[in-house]
């Protein structure tokens, strides 16, 4: 329907719509505003949006109290190595379930994907317990296992979403010209499925990096991500309104960031799939 | 070596660790610090510690888990250490309730009671004196008229907020002055006794009347801001708050703050707590001895030293050696005599009016207790925000505390 | 294509994957199948022993159980009802040509990638706090006394802040579903006369019927086992007014300590969630084929 | 009731002129088909009079009133789409009564009239089924009922064969036509098939980038093509188109001959070439001819089969009453 | 090279037999067509053949060795799919390169390769682009192309060109024509277009419900329909059947007679009819004729232009050398 949409109407529609993503994206500016503020100037009334001064001194705090270097790559470590061993076991059951589909294949789908309701509380003692066992406990192996383990349904149905749209003829095709099914996967599939690869892992790595029940359980200090590091801002004595929002502003903003260069693909990753 | 540190994110503990460099140069050890906020910190090495998972060295545990963790033989016995660090030094209020049978399972780092901090210009302005050891009936209209709401100004600060070393820490230690127990001696609770209904109502009354809103939610960390900011007339709370609002870098009312003893309703108890904040060292640790040398060096008087020459003595670590308090320098900061006063008018061995078969002021030192005050402190807490009454919060807590007094097996 | 050889293919290339989530589904189930049946407290385990089902009447009889159920119901409920409506109509708002398309969507994504321990601190501390939080500030500012949220209205501020994280990912998945719409149906529809409003009604929303779907999955998903929001903005008080399941169980195995009452619990939650999850994936399934 | 006037109605898309400035009579009942190449504007125009897009200047009228500004709903036109448009989640029944919905018709009148459309249109046993359970022909037949229903004044087709399989073509193709003869409604039709503008039209109008080239019936359209572009365009297999010293002889830029206007010899003939392919479909034989030395292959259509093996010589014979001849500017010599 | 037989091959998709016992040969260097309706397995049987699909039961050799349980990419065949099924994220070069770089062979030889399919196909200047910016012409070719440089004993085809515009459909259609013509490979090409199967085909086989109704030549199905099924199906517009009293008369149960056997005349005839629709396509004109008291509507082609209007009363007659008489098991009758 090209048909001259009156400039009235762009007007207001443009007005609403940036009054509304601004609303909707004021808590985390005003974080950010506030971690330039020093603590006086953080609950002064009436709190002042920028006309302050602007001061550095909250990061230098928060970086000689905590490791931010240590934890930020813990968190990159464990979103990335979870999201990439998913993605290595997925792919394949993908594949099995998107080209060689059964009677089974969407019993297994919605299985997979009802142990993610499954409550992380229930089983966190014997967890705990089987960590401490096998000598895991504040490592990031066992992290990198358990976000495996908890995000691979979502991995899996995403991958088989997106692998429904490729066409079977091309695999077809690939088999004809005798490729093996590993060649079949690495030179045919997977670059075709990339865009759909990609926003998989974006979606899982943010999941990953967010996840805040494992990652604080099951790490003391060695392998704490980011949350674990959050938590030690969460409420200490004193007047502390502008560190946490240093912490926080530096806990989020790698994700924030990755997730704004990587727009496009995030956005498909976002609708899981499922929506085209 | 390298240990790991659990501790809390409280401001003593957080320079602790700014200066624990020196100990890492001194030794050759390192330290990975896992700091946390109070009630993360509780769980997380509780877990810890109960299930041998062995991810900490040195853990920062209260007055209440060391003698239960004590026994069950968790924590490793401090006896040993050097003969320098003065055992006998630690005030004995403090000392006694870490030890078990004559073994030290943790070394105070700081130690605390509650007192009443007010604001001396508000007393003044509204005409009233406050007097060394004041009453309950005295704070409650003294808050009343203080209060300015108008001016965002309330009378009265107190904990509110649900947990057990929160709203019920403040109310545990209220209702021993208010001549209530939480167990008779054959451990049958007792929130359906007039003692109870009379604690819980006036505290209710008086932060309703006078209290800031969102008082339900409000723990120390609330509280204190609200006081810095001058929004507070009186607040009762730690003794280590002291040095927070008098630190006029932090705090907006720095030069007008008067300290008092806890209240009392004239039945003997008041209504202080003791607590101190110590430094264990688990059974399961794979580094004894670089943990047993951390928690030397931090609870020593060196330490105490060092703190004084960085940031003055006012931001020493309180109320665990007699030597600080004999020490002249310390006798100028303006809270010292009431913090030793509070700490050494709390008794944890006889908290009640009446006896009971536990000891602990402001808690109750059984593993059931943080389970059982957690869920009362939510009932209590929920009386606050006037979402239940206070006959059925008590109602509530006599039975939830019955049962699982029952199921613990208390009355077998 | 399914020749011998691909199908064998395709049983061993899936059996990973279903060989880890069989395991990681089995092995910790058994173990708090078997803990809820004994005695396990953290801080006195000296005294363990079989107990029957003593653990699940205490953790059903628990005044909290109901209060908690209903909560999580009402939370998941509520986070759906807003996230969907409000993200159907901020979906049309996007779908309009206007300037700076990209930014607003950028400024509308961002809360999807804040942890949600942050967001709760944020939102407890600089936004809802009666004092010395920004609607204090605005309440007073134009004469109001503020509102205590997370006292007053625990449950409901929760609902607020998990819907503020979720609604990004709502409004992405209408939106999307919205410019699948094929613009000739929609024209067809001009053609037959509807309304702007009828329009809206008899094609747009069926046609979104399915993206709805997939959010009310996906996000129930989540949403069930919200935890870091309650944990960090009111520990599930004041009493239990925002104690949902998973808190709950939460605070019977790690701030009780009682191990073998949180595992009965775990378990009640588990088959409460597979109910759930089986309810959904009924309907989901259905409208996943089509 | 159906009678259509475009006057000096131009469209541009930002700063693309689609249309140039363009005048169009369709008249009441008429069969109108718009042809011409893809990207030529034939679905614009149609859209311009159905009102989903507004013109850039110029006026339309339905039935003698200025409708340039009214909203599509108040035009009392209906169109069916090329990918049908049906609303996938209602069923047939529902997406036939919409329009009669939306008009706030009562139930028993909507009633009614669905059935009398769907007994029209062989629909009675599937109107309770959804979209996506019918066939391409059903859906096609649902989209012309849905049509149908509201009794326009016109009818807008936008290709709405061109998703349908060779033989249901066919038969459409005479259900739409019969459909005409019973309601004489004006239609107009869009299509880039040959045969259909042939076989259905009463008029074609052919297009070439936004432009008329020419308007006419159908066989007004074969025998006398107004220019080269209408001559190559109207006709399958196209006409073969001979330029140079040929044409020349005949006094024009351009000759034409249609493949099905000559004859073959194997011994003599005006032109000599070389069979190339020869396609045998038993009606006819499609021989396509090199090395004629006048185009690159002439293709050649003989009625019946004959004997013609690739590599052959043979020999062409024009009808010459049915040469046509062209200037250099392409147009018709007469 | 490119000898296939089929002995006894079935196949069955759980429990519904998709093709029952069939037996067919197709001999080195042939262009065998499978035509027949939509979902009678011709897809099915030409994926039997190619290997993508196990048979359930028989025999399937390729040049003399038993090829029943080799993967595809063993039979040394090659395929071009209805999608053209392009890798989309290679360029045409590494497309075409693919199947090489699968047998591992040096770069060198495939760089030669390809620059030979490459200059055969007319691909030369397009080598570097991907398959989303070619036209669907040029990526049938290089669909083809990618078949080509395997040097396969034998391609299959499943309906390449279904997916092309008309125009290009009758290009592609002679180019793949020449490409036969030139390499002499066995070719079997599934096609629902019987166009496509009468020009292509050296050798047509009619599919029913996985049933081989006829195998023969184009011009044989054309004149010989073993069957009243090939009669109709061969043959565009359709055969006319005529059951009952008329088809007595020549001893059979059926008689038919194609449209273009007829002759028409407004006063005298073998048959009487009124017009129904006529359709003036210029070159030929299609006359729908009713109420002949035969069949419903009769279909007749006469070539050139004649005056028919609707409700004419018109007369038939059939050639009668050209009329097919079939029994009452649909069997010719000779
Ligand atoms: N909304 C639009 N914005 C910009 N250009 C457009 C738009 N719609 C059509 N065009 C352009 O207008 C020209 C005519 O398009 P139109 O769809 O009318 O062609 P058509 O004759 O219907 O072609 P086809 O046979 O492929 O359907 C094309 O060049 C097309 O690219
Ligand atoms: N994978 C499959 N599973 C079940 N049935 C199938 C499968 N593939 C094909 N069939 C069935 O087998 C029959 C033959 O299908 P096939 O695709 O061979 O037909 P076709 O002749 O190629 O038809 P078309 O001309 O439409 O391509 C059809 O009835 C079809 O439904
Ligand atoms: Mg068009
Ligand atoms: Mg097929």
């Amino acid at each position: 329907m090209a048909r001259a949409i009156s400039k009235r109407r762009t007007v207001i529609v443009t007005i609403l719509a940036w009054t509304i993503g601004l609303l909707i994206f004021f808590p985390i500016l005003w974080t950010v505003i506030t971690s330039f503020k020093t603590e006086a100037e953080a609950i002064a009334d009436p709190p002042s949006l920028f006309w302050f001064n602007w001061t550095l001194e909250n990061y230098n705090v928060v970086n000689a109290r905590s490791n931010y270097p240590l934890h930020f790559m813990n968190s990159v470590i464990i979103s990335l190595g979870s999201t990439l061993i998913g993605l290595a076991i997925a792919v394949p059951a993908a594949w099995s379930m998107a080209f060689v589909p059964s009677k089974q294949t969407k019993n297994i789908l919605m299985w997979m994907l009802s142990t993610k309701m499954l409550p992380s509380v229930g089983v966190l003692i014997p967890i705990y317990l089987i960590s401490r066992n096998l000598g895991l406990l504040d490592s990031r192996i066992a992290l990198v296992v358990i976000l495996t383990l908890i995000n691979l349904p979502i991995i899996v149905w995403m991958l088989y979403t997106y692998f429904k749209e490729i066409p079977i003829d091309i695999l077809e095709a690939a088999r004809m010209d005798g490729a093996s099914l590993k060649s079949e996967i690495l030179y045919i599939l997977t670059p075709m499925a990339l865009p759909g690869i990609a926003s998989t892992m974006l979606l899982n790595i943010i999941l990953a990096w967010n996840e805040a029940f494992w990652t604080l359980n099951l790490t003391a200090a060695k392998a704490a991500p980011l949350t674990a590091f959050i938590a030690s801002y969460s409420s200490p004595e004193g007047l502390f309104y502008a560190k946490l929002s240093a912490a926080s502003t530096m806990a989020i903003a790698p994700i924030l960031i990755m997730g704004w260069f990587s727009q496009k693909q995030l956005v498909r990753g976002l609708t899981f799939g499922a929506v085209k | 070596e390298e240990i790991t540190i659990a501790t809390v994110n409280n401001g003593d503990m957080i320079r602790m660790q700014e200066l624990s460099s020196q100990w890492e140069e001194a030794t050759g050890n390192t330290i990975e610090w896992a700091v946390l906020e109070e009630n993360a910190l509780r769980q997380r090495v509780t877990t810890d510690i109960a299930t041998g998972g062995g991810q900490y060295d040195v853990m920062t545990i209260g007055t209440y888990e060391v003698p239960i963790w004590g026994k069950q033989g968790w924590l490793m016995s401090l006896n040993d250490l050097p003969a320098e660090w003065d055992q006998a030094d630690i005030l004995p209020a403090i000392a006694g309730g870490l030890t078990v049978e004559g073994e030290l399972y943790a070394a105070p780092f700081y130690g605390e009671s509650s007192m009443v901090m007010y604001r001396t210009d508000l007393m003044e302005a509204a005409g009233l004196e406050m007097p060394e050891a004041p009453t309950w009936t005295f704070i409650r209209e003294a808050a009343a008229e203080m209060t300015d709401r108008e001016n965002e100004i309330y009378g009265i600060c107190a904990r509110g907020k649900a947990g057990w070393g929160e709203n019920m820490a403040f109310l545990t230690a209220m209702s021993n002055s208010f001549g209530a127990r939480w167990f008779d001696e054959e451990w049958n609770a007792q929130f359906d006794g007039e003692a109870w209904a009379n604690t819980l109502n006036f505290y209710v009354d008086m932060m309703n009347e006078s209290g800031p809103p969102g008082a339900s939610s409000n723990g120390f960390n609330e509280n204190l801001t609200l006081f810095q900011t001058g929004k507070c007339g009186m607040w009762i709370d730690a003794t280590v708050a002291a040095s927070f609002i008098t630190n006029p870098n932090d705090s907006q009312v720095a030069d007008s703050v008067g300290f008092a003893l806890a209240p009392d309703n004239g039945l003997g108890p008041r209504g202080n707590w003791l607590w101190a904040w110590s430094l264990a060292v688990p059974t399961s640790t794979d580094a004894p001895d670089a943990a047993k040398s951390f928690v030397a060096w931090a609870t020593s008087k060196e330490y105490t030293e060092l703190v004084a020459e960085n940031e003055g003595w006012a931001n020493v670590p309180p109320g665990t050696r007699t030597s600080l308090y004999e020490n002249p320098n310390y006798a100028s900061v303006p809270f010292a005599k009431m913090t030793l006063d509070s700490i050494n008018s709390a008794d944890p061995n006889n908290p009640t009016v009446d006896p009971v078969p536990y000891t602990g002021v402001q808690f109750v030192a059984i593993p059931e207790f943080q389970g059982i005050a957690t869920a009362v402190g939510q009932q209590f807490s929920a009386a606050l925000a006037g979402t239940t009454s206070v006959e059925d919060a008590l109602a509530n807590a006599q039975e939830l505390t019955t049962s699982e007094m029952q199921d613990a097996g208390y009355q077998d | 294509m399914s020749t011998q050889h691909s199908r064998s293919a395709a049983r061993i290339m899936i059996a990973p994957a279903t060989f880890l989530l069989l395991a990681w589904m089995l092995i910790p189930l058994c173990m708090t199948l078997y803990y809820s049946f004994r005695r396990y407290r953290l801080l006195t385990p000296d005294r363990q022993g079989w107990v029957g089902f003593r653990n699940y009447e205490n953790f059903l009889t628990n005044p909290a159980f109901t209060s908690a159920l209903i909560n999580t119901l009402v939370l998941v409920l509520g986070v759906l009802i807003i996230t969907v409506v409000l993200g159907i109509l901020l979906a049309i708002l996007l779908d309009q040509p206007f300037k700076g398309q990209g930014i607003v969507r950028i400024l509308v994504i961002a809360p999807f990638f804040v942890m949600p321990t942050v967001s709760a601190l944020v939102w407890k501390n600089m936004f809802m706090n009666p004092v010395n939080g920004l609607f204090a500030y605005a309440a007073k500012a134009v004469g109001l006394e503020p509102y205590d949220f997370l006292s007053q209205a625990p449950l409901m501020s929760i609902i607020g802040i998990v819907s503020w994280q979720w609604l990004p990912f709502a409004t992405l998945i209408l939106l999307t579903a919205i410019q699948s719409l094929d613009s000739e149906q929609m024209e067809a529809a001009e053609m037959d006369g509807a309304s702007a409003l009828n329009r809206f009604w008899f094609i747009t929303l069926p046609h979104l019927s399915r993206a709805i779907t997939v959010v009310i999955l996906i996000q129930t998903i989540f949403l069930l086992s919200i935890f870091a929001e309650i944990l960090v903005t009111t520990n599930g008080g004041p009493g239990t007014a925002s104690t949902n399941l998973t808190y709950l169980v939460y605070a019977e195995s790690l701030l009780n300590y009682d191990v073998g009452e949180g595992s009965a619990g775990g378990v009640v939650a588990i088959i409460l969630a597979n109910i759930v999850a089986i309810f959904l994936m009924r309907a989901i399934g259905k409208n996943l084929d089509a | 009731m159906g009678q259509i006037s475009l006057n000096q109605v131009t469209k541009s898309f930002g700063d693309v002129q689609v249309i140039p400035p363009l005048d169009l009579d369709i008249n009441e009942g008429e069969f109108v088909v718009f042809v011409g190449p893809s990207g030529c504007g034939k679905s614009t125009l149609l859209r311009l009079i159905a009102g989903l897009e507004d013109t850039t200047s110029g006026v339309i009228k339905i039935d003698d009133t200025d409708a340039t500004a009214l909203p599509p709903a108040k035009r009392g036109l209906a169109m069916v789409f090329q990918s049908y448009a049906l609303y996938p989640h209602m069923s047939v029944r529902k997406n036939i009564a919409f329009p009669l919905r939306m008009a706030g018709m009562d139930q028993a009148a909507q009633d009614a009239k669905i059935n009398a459309a769907a007994t029209a249109l062989n629909l009675t046993d599937y109107l309770d089924r959804r979209p996506g359970q019918l066939s391409g022909g059903q859906r096609q037949r649902v989209a012309i009922g849905r049509a149908i229903v509201r009794e326009p004044s016109a009818f807008l087709f936008d290709e709405p064969l061109s998703n349908l399989d060779a033989a249901l073509r066919v038969g459409m193709r005479l259900e739409i036509s019969e459909l005409h003869k019973k309601l004489e409604t004006t239609m107009i039709y869009v299509t880039h098939d040959q045969v259909e503008a042939m076989t259905m039209a009463d008029k074609i109008v052919v297009l070439q980038a936004g432009v008329i080239e020419q308007v006419g019936s159908p066989l007004e359209l074969y025998h006398k093509p107004r220019n080269k572009f209408v001559a190559g365009f109207i006709g399958s297999p196209k006409m073969n188109l001979i330029e140079g010293a040929e044409a020349e002889k005949h006094g024009a830029a351009t000759i034409g001959i249609r493949p099905e206007h000559m004859t073959v010899s194997k011994s003599e003939g005006t032109w000599k070439g070389v069979v190339g392919v020869a396609e045998h479909l038993g009606s006819d034989t499609f021989i396509h001819v090199h090395e004629t030395g006048l185009m690159d292959t002439m293709t050649l259509r003989i009625t019946g089969d004959i004997e013609a093996r690739h590599g052959d010589t043979i020999f062409l014979s024009p009808e010459m009453d049915k040469l046509h001849r062209f200037d250099a500017q392409g147009l018709r010599l007469v």
